[in-house]
């Protein structure tokens, strides 16, 4: 075992300090025309896209640097590197895993450079965990196919310019999977109909996408036809790195701790209250787990394996994690916190917009059943239901 | 021995669902707690007229003159679809005034608390947000012969419709229950005033008051000077087990909910409640409901009958009760997965008022606390 | 609601203390000699088989006077009221509802009177909780059944002079309940053999009981051939009650909060101790409310009602509490825990065989996953698996 | 970086493994279970001149010098089938010998302990069962140059086997870490017998250690009297970590079995393993074990660095096994149904030794304490 990182790492972790103690003011300081600055410089040193290649525009980052960029940059709270958010998640990488040529010199330089937003349509009403029973259907008539149907839980559908598409081609196939075929399809094309969901936080964070005839050129396809569930695969694989999410949860934590620490109950610190406190700490030793156990699978990538169904261990910690932190804040609060926002309730209110914002991540990245799911029967071998 | 409702209960359940099912269906209710003090002053009335709003109070003062026990079963019905309405917040000041308040007294604020002409509440948080009398700091200042409030209270429910305010002040300086007293405050009387808060459970107000050179005297002050506690002990007793009773209603309510969602939905080629993962945590819930429901049926009767057991069958009640609601409001939208998150599905409406309820009248911890100290453990 | 006794229970209940004031000595003043004399008593009282109808010898007792009756005997730790246990809790009920006249002259009066034990044939090693698929096989020779297999979970069958046997008679019908037989059978008939099972515990309180060409009359054939499917189960209603169950819990608890108030942990006493304190009143308020649960379940009986699958619930709680008990116990124990038995240990080790024992109640009587499908199934009315 | 073992860390895995799967399977581990001191000398020999017994040894008294990780691999496997042997005992014994001894009393007792031909373990707890200094209360009385131990430790883990006990008492009065000393005590002395007690684990041992009149001169005190907190404080931090990794392998073996009995078991014609209500336990099982097995690694590897954060990641993870090994026992009897119930059925060892990794060393709530003291909260 072995923690320090190799001279080249280290090379390459004081390049991204430095950089960071030159361009990245505190939180508070920094102006509005500060974040443009930033996407400009980061894009010049190849750090939007870093783990792409470097031949399509990316900055060809190993593994453990990637690593190093994503501490360092969430350590001092740096905005986000590229603003194409969607495309960046996702689009790009199955662009360039399943893209021809054209395809990715229109698409990629664009994502990297954050030109616009995409959004992906992948989740339909009646699908949910179970995304290869999509029936969102494209018809081939010449060059263009015809799309007809609908998609939920779309991020940023209102904003973006593009939506990268799961269709259903055919029904024929002996697997559920077989008929689907992904299409690239602009937003503004006649017949995409885009309605905000309110979730129960109230904000519209997601919408839902309608599609009505709407004429899609067979060169936006992504892939072969029916090719479209090895195209989402491979894309929904690189977004199994979760350092980022536990350093999201160490500073969640931190600022439940301060509430915590900061809030009275029955005369005494909320913390000194034994069985808040019990809980506090528990969740603590959850974090710290998740973040030995992502190392774990770390060294499994140095060592050139695959990541397979374990990292849905860290997923189901993950959602525990964010329903227990909304709850102990809640408690901590007390009747305060059955008000919304304001000065009357501890943080303004937003721990109750926290402890409504968890399902995002717990059954937006698979609910924990799924996850449970995808251990007993891939890790432990249990038969499928 | 009978641990049931008696047929004139159960007949009063029966109307009460009726009428709840006719005008306060779920996408009505949104529509009611959407008005400018959360709930319907149509419904308010007919309720009124129909002997609900004022059940518990004698009928010399122009009440039904039931007992909690039935207010159980009226509430109960209440919770299940969500209905809001400060019925619990009249009752609470109805049993305060019935409590300490002299004949006079009685028969000046009652009767329009019976007719639900005037709507009334408690005050008896502060910022400290404490159940004991520590909790109340608000001291007030010798006037002459009487007395002047200036401070807040804090999470008032109802405060914003509220016509009367039943305020548990602070007559003497100390930490104990010794002068702790209530008044009636009226609102619209000088220095009264009230800044409703934005809630997360819209069906439930809160609202912080503020008194600023209030006067009390004799005539709103609810027995002597310092003698209240005992009177605010019970209607914190109360409180917390008709709010259990109502988060009786509203568990069965949001488990319905989930059940028939879980035979609905398909999945997989099967519907979702086929599946032991969605099966065993409903038949979960279901045995917690019918457990703290059982305890608060208790914790109503044995009020009722003044029991000695009545303080720890309250507090076994409201602590189950707590522990266990929000987590079967985060199971409910949980299992109906994307849908049960959005603003215009009724799941998560049960998930806030679980939240709603747990802090109320004291959380899980305070209440276990309280069964350990009267249990001798 | 109302909580009082009928003037005639009232009196019944005086009854029952006045028999207790003159018949029941302290516990620790009963000598040997006491057990019979006690026996005698309560049958000439006829409070042996209480529940069962007057007419077969039964004491005929109402459901309020069953209850104020084990109540008392309960409260004052009165000793059993009978001897043959599984023939009073299932053999007799059977046989009440279902045995032809020469059966119940021949069985019951014995079974009230105690003069030997039954033991239960009804679990089979490949049948677990789906009792309905069990394989022990009766062949109609002429008058005879003969029996050939092998049942499991068979308690005090060492001392048994009868077992109630559950046998497959056909495999033809419909459902698999449909070819089952229920037949008495003498323990000592030739070709049975009995085989003790030690429980983790290291006690031996179930055996295996094999059956090589054992013959059994037909005439001990309890209802009819295919028909043992409902003689179990009228047998298996009889159970229900969990009056007792309650009381058992009660004082278990009281045992519990003295180990916790008298051991000491890291200077104060256990019971003050956060976590531990927390846990024990979460046991007390469950206690309570199945307690309460009871009474709702007796009002619904005395209403005329049949009692359900709402015996699961406290069947369920039973099962959580029984472990949790245990487990807090160990944890008030700390490193002593580890000794089996003796000195070394608080309560000499009673507290170390009771969290080996739970598996009896838990798995015994159903196991936990059992219980919430039927409370899911056949109360939510959610669909079978 | 690498948060993975060197592959001569993973050759000696295999090696551990093959040599126990080979000598003993469970029904072998039972038998020498039953054995009079609890555990099989002829492997004991062997392991020991496969190197295996004084693997921290320094080479130069003749062990394998490596360091706490690598004795993590050892006790994975052999936590694994539950082999009974003193193996924790001698490292914790030879790991306080090392910090604290001078070097004759190095060369005196370690190549013993290194070789395997003398057994050795720590007597550290009183009745009190506390694992901070106020739990140490055997006092010394002065004798001369010496001093005179009168009383028990215990709980004292292989002492029936053991030739050596390191054992902790004081030299002064007090509470505090001041005046603890530590001392190498011979069994077969004058004033020392053990109380072998029959335990619930069959393969771990407990006895009360009795010191009546024992004397102890500078030759067996471990440093000077009274210095000794430091290194008591250190083996309770590496037995608290030993004795995890042990766990991380019982848990791994008891999740086996009743992941295989799931795949075999069938049930209402189908493998009880396809049951929700089976497989999402068993997959929560997994996810903690993985979990304190990525703590304890992390626990070992910063003791064997004396990094900063070593106290409060030995506590994270004893903490985390601490509190969810008991409740894998429980559910793997459960989902066994009957059988797992039976003494002849292995799942049940694996709850036994659960229930013994519990409170070894601290339970889950003295350590989730101490990571919040440690943490600052």
């Amino acid at each position: 075992m072995d923690f320090e990182l190799s001279p080249e790492e280290e090379a390459f972790r004081d390049e991204v300090r430095r950089f960071l103690d030159e361009n990245l003011p505190p939180v508070e300081e920094r102006k509005p025309e500060f974040e443009g600055e930033w996407q400009r410089k980061v894009r010049d040193k190849r750090w939007v896209g870093f783990s792409w290649p470097s031949d399509v525009g990316g900055g060809g980052g190993s593994i453990m640097e990637q690593v190093i960029l994503k501490e360092e940059m969430s350590d001092r709270r740096a905005p986000s590197l590229g603003t194409c958010f969607m495309g960046l998640a996702w689009v790009g990488p199955s662009i360039i895993h399943y893209g021809n040529e054209t395809q990715k010199q229109r698409f990629i330089p664009e994502i990297l450079d954050g030109k616009y937003q995409w959004c992906t349509g992948y989740s339909e009403p009646g699908s949910g965990s179970d995304l290869a029973s999509l029936q969102c259907k494209a018809v081939r008539e010449g060059d263009e196919y015809v799309v007809n149907g609908q998609k939920i839980w779309t991020s940023l559908a209102p904003w973006a310019e593009w939506i990268i598409l799961l269709v259903r081609t055919s029904s024929d196939g002996p697997a559920k999977h077989d008929g689907i075929t992904c299409l690239l399809v602009p937003m503004k094309s006649p017949g995409v109909d885009v309605r905000p969901i309110k979730n129960m936080a109230g904000s519209a964070v997601f919408a839902e996408v309608f599609f009505d005839n709407v004429r899609v050129p067979a060169e936006n396809r992504l892939g072969e036809e029916g090719q479209g569930w090895q195209v989402t695969v491979s894309a929904l694989a690189s977004e199994r790195s979760s350092i980022s999410e536990v350093q999201g949860l160490v500073r969640r934590y931190a600022e439940l701790k301060e509430l915590a620490q900061t809030t009275q109950k029955n005369g005494r610190p909320a913390s000194a209250h034994g069985p808040l406190r019990a809980r506090l700490v528990r969740v603590e030793t959850r974090i710290e787990a998740m973040r030995l156990n992502g190392l774990r699978f770390l060294t499994k990538q140095l060592k050139g394996e695959k990541l397979g169904s374990e990292t849905s261990i860290n997923k189901l910690h993950r959602a525990n994690l964010e329903i227990e932190m909304g709850e102990i804040a809640l408690e901590i609060c007390g009747n305060a916190a059955s008000v919304a926002s304001g000065e009357a309730t501890p943080g303004g209110g937003k721990w109750q917009h926290f402890s409504l914002s968890w399902p995002e991540v717990v059954i937006g990245g698979g609910t924990p059943n799924i996850q449970r799911n995808i251990i007993a029967e891939r890790i432990l071998g249990l038969p499928k239901d | 021995m009978n641990f049931g409702f008696s047929e004139e209960q159960e007949i009063l359940r029966g109307e009460v669902r009726k009428f709840l099912d006719e005008h306060a269906p779920l996408e009505e209710v949104r529509r009611q707690a959407e008005a400018t003090d959360g709930f319907s002053r149509e419904l308010w009335s007919r309720m009124s007229a129909l002997g609900w709003v004022g059940l518990t109070i004698p009928e010399a003062y122009g009440g039904a003159e039931m007992g909690l026990v039935t207010s159980v079963v009226l509430l109960e019905e209440a919770g299940r679809g969500l209905f809001p309405s400060p019925l619990v917040s009249q009752t609470l000041a109805a049993q305060a005034i019935m409590r300490a308040g002299s004949d006079e007294q009685k028969q000046r604020f009652l009767p329009g608390l019976a007719d639900g002409s005037r709507i009334a509440t408690v005050a008896l948080l502060e910022e400290s947000d404490r159940f004991d009398p520590e909790g109340i700091a608000l001291l007030a200042a010798p006037d002459g012969d009487g007395e002047v409030l200036r401070g807040r209270k804090c999470c008032v429910s109802d405060a914003s419709a509220a016509d009367l305010f039943v305020v548990v002040y602070r007559s003497s300086a100390g930490v104990g229950p010794d002068g702790i007293s209530l008044a009636v405050i009226e609102k619209g009387g000088a220095g009264v005033s009230v800044d409703a808060h934005p809630s997360v459970d819209l069906t439930k107000r809160v609202s912080t008051l503020t008194l600023d050179g209030v006067r009390v005297d004799e005539g709103i002050r609810l027995g002597a000077a310092g003698s209240a506690w005992p009177t605010v002990s019970y209607i914190f007793d109360v409180g917390a087990t008709l709010v259990t009773a109502e988060a009786v209603g509203s568990a069965e309510g949001g488990l319905a909910m989930t059940t028939a969602f879980a035979k609905e939905r398909t999945q997989f080629g099967s519907p979702i409640g086929r599946f032991q993962g969605v099966k065993h945590p409903l038949a979960e819930m279901y045995v917690d409901v019918e457990s703290f429901k059982s305890l608060a049926y208790y914790a109503a009767w044995a009020l009722d009958q003044s029991a000695d057991d009545a303080a720890i069958a309250v507090s076994r009640a409201k602590a189950y009760a707590s522990e266990v609601l929000p987590g079967m409001g985060l199971q409910g939208v949980e299992l109906h997965g994307g849908i049960g998150y959005t603003w215009e599905y009724d799941i998560q409406l049960y998930l806030k008022r679980a939240r709603w309820v747990r802090p109320m009248f004291g959380d899980a911890d305070h209440h276990y606390q309280r069964v350990a100290a009267l249990g001798g453990l």
